[in-house]
């Protein structure tokens, strides 16, 4: 192993344990001298209790807006080899497959143009190259590109979409999760690459209500697959799920509407009060299936704490076909008309999901063109305070 | 001259990564099953099978890694590998006679199979003293820590559920850890300091003041300087104006720490996703191994693996049992910090009589 | 010289006012039963027996009609009844033998017997025209047209559970209706017209600005009179700003009506209490009977019994099935009124992809 | 019948229908030319869909600060006998038992000084005796206070206290609500009558969890009773109403903590998770009743929408024995802690309710000196925007 330039007794205490260590990994990279003085700069780190890093700083690809995190140390006269140290949002494939080949391609880019620390995955989903100088950024980028790859978003655009594995491998997949979200990164590139929006923008692609990206906490527009039929049961299947599993007991008492029932012998489900939360099919993968009326339901407005406290998106479109042959124009016209609402609107950092906060979800959908449906709510308000419009008296 | 530049290409198309079973059988899974930790089969409609062998990560991957895990997928899955949202890599193959010596190659490269079925998966995290500006605390070194002590739950699928851990190491949260099981959370208790002779040549003053969610920073004239100051009191240390300006200084080597919140949860399973909750306000950061947050945490899940019933998450079981009843088993302090005072705060107080005495 | 004046004595000493086998039992029930609708019995732990029968009124009562009922309690019950906490009377009784007299003279009197047990009790209500200045709609004029159609679920006990009807005359909600299984709601759709030569007679501008809760109201110098202006579009139409200052007058004889919400309750059985949800935005005034009221009170009404599970409140049975099963069983039209815009607005999105499609 | 002054076509048709009609009980007492006019004027409202009342006006007893609403026609010149039609307020007796004799004179006073008509009651609990001149507000105070009654609350005061029947009546009475309303009421008879608070401020006191008198919906502080041991259960009682009751589906189903099970032979509750719904004694009350140790939760701070929004009461004391012995004494410090608090903190027209939302319930109960419990929260805060004090480094 390389010979370490710094003495890390602290972070040399995390190489120890059952559990992979990233300290490991950091030195696995340092033969690099980069990689030395991110190590040294964060055992420093370590023994002083605070970040080493000093604030942001624009640095980027031309013509593009996002991509890269511009980092500065600051201490960069005891680390200069990381005085400048960015990363880079390699746009990953639709649910992170690869070949090895593909993986060998991305490490030789990196190995060319930075410190081959990564991060796979960053939790937007972008395939992070941590820490290159500020020289790298357009070599790594040509070499990216002449290799099929591009750079995920960052700043006030919209963000690296992703998705869950879907129909590629899951039994559960209501719709083609990798398709739509490789559509959608093709379509918005330039809103991808070019921040214009009030703020972020993130779209999140889940076959099934499991929501394996957490889509719904996770982003802006989630795409969560359901299903409108009845769910497909094989009778027999369940009776043999019934030698191993207390279907009273893990099933019928855990479906949210209580909608299903089991006498011993068949299991009944009323699909009409079924609210395809997938725990029944999750328990018994044999046995049961998500309907043949395929789509998805659009939700909106995800997010974290900042600014206005964090948010879950809630219901946009309660059920929307997901045809590969539409091109998803129906998701790409909503999308659109978000944007430009919001785009105009919205204030400066404010998420789409506090900016429908802020002007009301139903003068929302009125710009948007949408008609409101009470699936969109819990329950309809308890407080009396409505600005009633003159088309009351009609 | 310089060749013609090539922008907005977007991703690779995800088909030509693809092995040639999914192709084949591509939205034709018929179901699935987990043969033990780690290991899983999908079987196709057409009866094809596809196993998945799934490896824990720390995220943080020097390409010697990747590359290794090339290697490993050129030996055993014709080249095939992928990973998932929670920063596992699955190799993927169709030959089951392969996966014991696949299983013991990765092991042996120090990385350990599981993550599968009612278990801990791995800990979505965050930049921490790596490379963020922001953080709090380290994220790798937490989640090292961690993961270390609750390395047999990744192995094994003993959990009544699934249990979720995502650590971030501040309030922007970019681990997205608000609706997990249990969240880790980076937190500064100080209001932040500002260095008033930068401040006019780095930060617009209204943007600043703007940013504030409780309106704490106000203009000021500071020896002359325009410039703002913080009333300590509205401050609740989020950081965002740190953000919008790197002359308000948040991080603080004495006062910044860790916060533990549990009980959230994404999937819609059962019941609606729902955000974590504060369990533990502070807990001062103790590096090289946070022993104290690593206490912490075990004690929450083995309460939780100990009490809660087969299927439900840290969040339905503690909505069953009651959050004084939470609070008694696990030993926690409920104090002022735990009631919430943002906008929508009066919607937690307790509406009911519906007490258990 | 003037009798030395009494002051601050409270109310008498409800004591004096107990029936002896109160007196004796007080404390000691055992249990209740209701024998048929309007009439139950309560059984001491002693063996004594204490007869209620319970009447339905107006709530608005002359003198002429108490003193008709003190005679009959003075006929059958020793001189003995209360009233209930919904404008009921309860006679009160020992002898089992006097009940179908003492009924058939209540009855004969104009008055009915019922309101127990899984039924409609009487509508809790305010004002209205008969006394408030602040009204958009009459009280007792809509309860009368409404209870008039459901008497039949006041005399019988056919409900799945206790219905309860509430009214109130504006936002103030005097009825407190905002828990009712059905509430009845008369609203103001108008910003208030302002009377600027009497404003600043009137009024302190200060106090009238900071009484609204949208901040619709700035002060303004109207033809040279210090006096406010409201943004129309802020308004809704809450009638605060009337309250503290009687030159805005919201009052409005062609823009006043009437709005229904439902799924409301109090009692901590079974679920917790509730407030009451839109379902009719709004139903302009059409007295002397308000038949649109009454329709559409009664079909929820129907839906409700025909649909609801034995000991499901409205908003039990509607939180079963959903709302928008609820809008579709009922024919009501779900608007863009229908969805919060107030503070917590945010908290009644659907955050959850558990739907019925 | 009384000859009626005014044609009263919309009125009349009031008169109609099966229910008991207050037009009736206004003609009732037409032989007053007070009441002629009062009919009167409400044909007009009804002709003309507007109230014809204007706005308040300060009228009262000496030294009383409420009890009286004042209240002016705004059509004095068409109907001179409702010019000033005031309501007063006459503290009722708890839990509204009356005789015939103490009514008597009641309608005998009423008779004596305004317009014979009523309110039985109001909704805050006053016999509620409506319209009489501003005249007659002294000599009808006298005629009352001279028979043993009082004027209720208006403004911004302690208003009237009411209680449900209780233990009088009721086999599952906590505590004495009869007995506690009547104290409470005496103890504040200043506080009653004087307004001095920021807003209004409601008891109500309910003997069980059933809440018959609606106070957590409707007053500033509800006295709930509860108790804290088992729920007493007479087996031989449960198998008689398993004849007539579907134990499973009607009491298991529907307890929220599902901790009742039903072997078709002996009930069992596991009390520890019993959250003292009522609904299984509600529905079974020969074979079940409260436990022995009794006491009530304090819940404070409900209220109509004016201005910030409805609120229902929330946990303030979870658990507080309410001892007739001790005279209520910790009720009753709670309650002066709590008005000197928003006494001097609270803004005008501010509920107790939201004062503790703008304040924050941690600062409100640290002056209180209260110490923060679980039970007061649904849940501990999801947002992280915690004010954190020194004493964390403890
Ligand atoms: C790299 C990454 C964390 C990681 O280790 O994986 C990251 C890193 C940063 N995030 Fe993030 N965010 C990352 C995913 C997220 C996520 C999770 C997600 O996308 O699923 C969230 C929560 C979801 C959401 O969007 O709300 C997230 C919420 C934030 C926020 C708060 C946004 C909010 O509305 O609350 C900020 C603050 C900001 O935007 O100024 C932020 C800001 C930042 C900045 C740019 C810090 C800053 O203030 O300049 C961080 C740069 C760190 C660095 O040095 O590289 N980051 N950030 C993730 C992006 C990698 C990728 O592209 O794949
Ligand atoms: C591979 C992956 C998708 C991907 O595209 O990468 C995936 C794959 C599967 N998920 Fe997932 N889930 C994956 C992340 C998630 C997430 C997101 C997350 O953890 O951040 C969730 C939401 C978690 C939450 O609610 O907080 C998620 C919630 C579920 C659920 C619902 C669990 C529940 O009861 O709440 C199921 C159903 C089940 O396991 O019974 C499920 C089921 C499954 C199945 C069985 C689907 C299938 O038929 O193939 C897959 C294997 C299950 C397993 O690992 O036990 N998956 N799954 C993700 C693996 C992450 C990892 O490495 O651990
Ligand atoms: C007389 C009265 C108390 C008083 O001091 O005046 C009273 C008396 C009784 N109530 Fe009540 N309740 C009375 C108003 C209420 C209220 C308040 C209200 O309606 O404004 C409630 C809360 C209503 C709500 O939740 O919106 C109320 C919720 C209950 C409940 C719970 C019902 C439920 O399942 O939600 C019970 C239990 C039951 O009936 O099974 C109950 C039970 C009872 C019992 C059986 C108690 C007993 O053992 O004596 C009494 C007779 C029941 C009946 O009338 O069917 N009482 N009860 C009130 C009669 C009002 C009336 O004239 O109709
Ligand atoms: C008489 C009565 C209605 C009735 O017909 O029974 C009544 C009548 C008035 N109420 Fe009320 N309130 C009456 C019980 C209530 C209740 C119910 C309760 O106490 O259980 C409430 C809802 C509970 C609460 O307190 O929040 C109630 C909430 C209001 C409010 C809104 C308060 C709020 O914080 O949201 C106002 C507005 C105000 O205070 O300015 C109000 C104001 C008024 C005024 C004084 C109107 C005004 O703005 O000046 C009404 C006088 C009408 C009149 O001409 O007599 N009244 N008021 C009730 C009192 C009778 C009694 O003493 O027994
Ligand atoms: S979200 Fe649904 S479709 Fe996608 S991987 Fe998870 S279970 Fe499968
Ligand atoms: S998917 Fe969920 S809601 Fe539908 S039947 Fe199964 S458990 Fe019930
Ligand atoms: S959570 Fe905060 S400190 Fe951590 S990477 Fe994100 S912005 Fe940086
Ligand atoms: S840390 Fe947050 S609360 Fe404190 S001053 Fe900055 S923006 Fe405001
Ligand atoms: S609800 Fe409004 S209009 Fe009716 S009595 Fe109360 S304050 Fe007056
Ligand atoms: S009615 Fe209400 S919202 Fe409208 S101006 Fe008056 S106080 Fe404001
Ligand atoms: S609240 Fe409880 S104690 Fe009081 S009358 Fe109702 S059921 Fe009885
Ligand atoms: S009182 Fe309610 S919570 Fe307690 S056992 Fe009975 S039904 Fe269950």
């Amino acid at each position: 192993m390389t010979e370490m330039k710094y003495k890390t007794p602290l972070l040399d205490e995390l190489e120890k344990g059952p559990w992979p260590s990233f300290v490991k990994e950091m030195k696995k990279e340092a033969h690099r001298p980069m990689v030395q003085d991110a190590i040294g700069q964060l055992e420093r780190s370590y023994e002083e209790h605070i970040s080493h890093w000093k604030h942001g700083g624009l640095v980027g690809v031309m013509g593009y807006g996002g991509g890269v995190i511009g980092r500065y140390s600051d201490l960069p006269e005891e680390f200069p080899e990381v005085a400048a140290f960015h990363t880079h949002r390699v746009n990953q494939p639709s649910a992170w497959f690869y070949t090895s080949e593909a993986l060998r391609t991305l490490c030789d880019i990196w190995e060319r143009h930075g410190s081959g620390l990564t991060n796979m995955h960053g939790s937007t989903g972008d395939i992070v190259f941590l820490g290159s100088t500020t020289e790298e950024i357009e070599p790594l980028f040509a070499d990216l590109t002449k290799h099929g790859f591009d750079l995920g978003g960052s700043g006030s655009n919209m963000r690296t979409p992703s998705c869950c594995v879907g129909p590629a491998r899951c039994e559960w997949a209501c719709y083609d999760t990798l398709d739509a979200c490789y559509n959608i990164t093709q379509e918005f590139q330039d809103e991808l690459h070019r921040p214009f929006f009030p703020y972020k923008y993130k779209f999140k692609f889940a076959g099934c209500p499991n929501d394996c990206v957490a889509s719904i906490a996770r982003s802006d527009c989630s795409v969560m697959g359901t299903w409108k039929d009845e769910i497909q049961v094989n009778q027999a299947a369940v009776l043999d799920y019934a030698k191993t599993v207390d279907i009273d007991a893990e099933i019928c008492d855990l479906c949210p509407t209580r909608c299903v029932e089991w006498d011993g012998k068949t299991l009944e489900i009323d699909n009409s009060n079924c609210v395809k939360c997938m725990h029944c099919i999750n328990v018994m993968p044999k046995a049961l299936k998500p309907g043949k009326e395929r789509g998805a339901t659009i939700l909106i407005g995800g997010k974290a704490p900042i600014i206005g406290g964090a948010l879950l998106c809630s219901v946009f479109v309660p059920f929307l076909e997901m045809d590969k042959d539409s091109d998803y124009e129906d998701l790409k016209e909503l999308t659109e008309a978000i944007w430009d609402l919001w785009g105009e609107h919205g204030k400066l950092r404010e998420r789409v999901g506090e900016f429908i906060q802020r002007v009301g979800m139903s003068n929302f959908l009125e710009e948007i063109g949408l008609d409101p449906v009470p699936e969109m709510v819990m329950a309809p308000r308890s407080n009396p305070y409505i600005f009633f419009d003159d088309e009351i008296f009609e | 001259m310089a060749e013609e530049r090539i922008t907005d290409i977007g991703p690779p198309n995800y088909e030509q990564f693809l092995p040639p079973v999914i192709k084949k059988n591509y939205g034709k899974w018929d179901h699935h099953e987990i043969l033990k930790p780690g290991v899983m089969v999908h079987v196709a409609e057409s009866g094809d099978k596809l196993f998945t062998v799934r490896c824990g990560t720390p995220r943080l991957l020097a390409i010697t890694s990747i590359r290794k895990f090339a290697d490993i997928a050129d030996k055993y899955c014709d080249g095939h590998l992928r990973w998932t949202s929670r920063n596992n890599v699955e190799f993927l193959l169709t030959d089951e006679s392969k996966i014991e010596a696949l299983i013991a190659e990765v092991e042996e490269y120090g990385f350990p199979i599981g993550g599968m079925g009612n278990c801990i998966s791995n800990i979505v995290h965050t930049q921490g003293w790596v490379h963020c500006h922001s953080a709090a605390s380290d994220a790798s070194g937490t989640v090292k820590a961690v993961m270390d002590e609750l390395m047999p739950h990744f192995q094994n699928m003993e959990l009544p559920a699934k249990l979720r851990v995502a650590y971030a190491c501040c309030l922007n949260m970019c681990g997205a850890v608000h609706c997990s099981d249990i969240a880790i959370l980076g937190v500064h208790t100080r209001a932040p300091v500002i260095e008033h002779d930068d401040l006019p040549k780095m930060c617009e003053i209204p943007t600043l003041v703007a940013s504030c969610p409780t309106g704490a920073i106000r203009p000021a004239t500071v020896d002359g300087v325009q410039s703002v100051e913080i009333v300590d009191e509205q401050c609740m240390f989020c950081g965002n104006c740190y953000t919008v300006c790197p002359a308000v200084k948040i991080n603080n080597a004495q006062t910044d720490g860790i916060s533990i919140w549990v009980g959230g949860k994404v999937s819609n399973a059962r019941v609606a996703p729902k955000f974590s909750k504060l369990a533990i306000p502070f807990i001062p950061n103790n590096p090289p191994r946070w022993p104290e947050v690593v206490d912490a945490v075990v004690k929450i899940i083995n309460v939780y693996a100990e009490n809660a019933r087969k299927h439900e998450r840290m969040g339905e079981w503690i909505d069953r049992i009651g959050w004084p009843k939470f609070f008694e088993l696990t030993d926690i302090e409920f104090t002022k910090y735990h009631i919430d005072d943002f906008k929508h705060a009066g919607e937690t107080y307790m509406r009911t009589a519906q007490l258990r005495h």
